[in-house]
């Protein structure tokens, strides 16, 4: 199982802010391919992949990342601290 | 070195006091404050969402790293989420430096980092509606300097 | 704009919270102080000189010039003469701008040419003696940028 | 006449802070020379003129400048503000 976590506009699109997946995805890239096969609103969420971020373990990462070890997967917008 | 994620407002005053009190040697003290503009009276709040855990790593790296760089005395920063009002103080990044040139190149740095590299959203909430803070080209293009 | 050259003791939160109070509409505010050094501990005071009337002219020069280069909504100096004690306050810089890029770029060109232009002679008191602080190269070479 | 004025090290040099002088000098540099001729403590004070700034009426001027209409020079070291 792995904790996924949805920050933004990301989470109002999949209307929920986390949830526990069982996956066999290798990759950051995979698990996407597996959430947009789900449902609509995932496909929406994970539509345009350039405008996404990803964390794995809350560091920053990216999709062609392998998830091996990861407990904790962050899907978000650019971020706009400051 | 200070670092504060906080919902509390704070006192850009007495933050920027209290760091300058505490310095000693150090003859350059910067700081740089983010207020929530309000875009000629439309805006009513500005929501600001961030990844608790991540958002304090991310800061905490990127104030290392600030502190490695440049010959800095000291640092501080400070950032709010949750719901601000208009003219709200966001957050604030304090340096200090022997020399102006420090001060100022880790403050340009810290900032530049917290915009495109801290994981914090912003919403602005309007009466017409809510949106999202889009990510500005040239936040992104500013870290290639550094 | 405001332009300040006094011999009293300044706040540096009490300045920095009216100058950002007094901003609508620009969501970047950057100070700079400058803090009297003690160096160790071996200063007892630092003695500064000025040139009344040229000092106001040549400030309100450079100010003018910030605000027409940048975006500023606003801008702010103090900068005190006569005696100072260590870790007094020395003078400082606020500059206001919808974007933080104006606002940091505007506050080192004022200190650049407060340090170079502005008729202001510092001179350190210490238990063994006194001296006329000498102008630093990098300060000179520093206007070059701009 | 013409008002002089000295700050910093020039000013203690010389042992006063301003005076006024009757002077036939076109230029600030001749202005110098008649100042250097007259006792050594201005002769000390402009020894090197690489070393020090002149202002004509609160501008900031250079060793070649004119005096014409000029009611006050003020002579110092490099500025040393901020």
């Amino acid at each position: 199982m792995i904790e996924v976590i949805y920050f933004a506009w990301v989470r109002e699109r999949i209307g929920l802010p986390r949830e526990q997946i069982a996956t066999t995805a290798t990759t950051v890239a995979e698990l996407v391919e597996e959430l947009k096969a789900r449902e609509d609103r995932y496909a929406m969420a994970f539509a345009d992949l350039a405008s996404l971020r990803v964390a794995l373990d809350q560091e920053l990462s990216s999709f062609d990342a392998p998830l091996a070890g990861v407990r904790e997967v962050a899907f978000f917008p650019p971020m706009t601290g400051g | 070195m200070r670092l504060s994620v906080q919902s509390d407002v704070f006192d850009l005053g007495a933050e920027a006091n209290a760091f300058a009190a505490a310095q000693t040697g150090a003859g350059a003290v910067v700081t740089f404050t983010g207020i929530v503009r309000d875009n000629g009276g439309t805006l009513s709040a500005m929501e600001i969402e961030h990844y608790p855990g991540m958002t304090e790593k991310a800061i905490a790296a990127i104030m290392d790293q600030a502190m490695a760089r440049w010959s800095l005395a000291d640092a501080l920063v400070i950032h709010r989420h949750g719901r601000l009002a208009a003219n709200d103080p966001i957050m604030m990044v304090a340096t200090a430096a022997r020399h102006r040139a420090d001060a100022f190149a880790a403050a340009e740095f810290l900032m530049d980092y917290l915009k495109s590299r801290a994981p914090f959203w912003k919403k602005e909430i309007r009466a017409d509606g809510a949106e999202w803070v889009a990510a500005r080209d040239e936040d992104e293009a500013a870290l290639s300097r550094w």
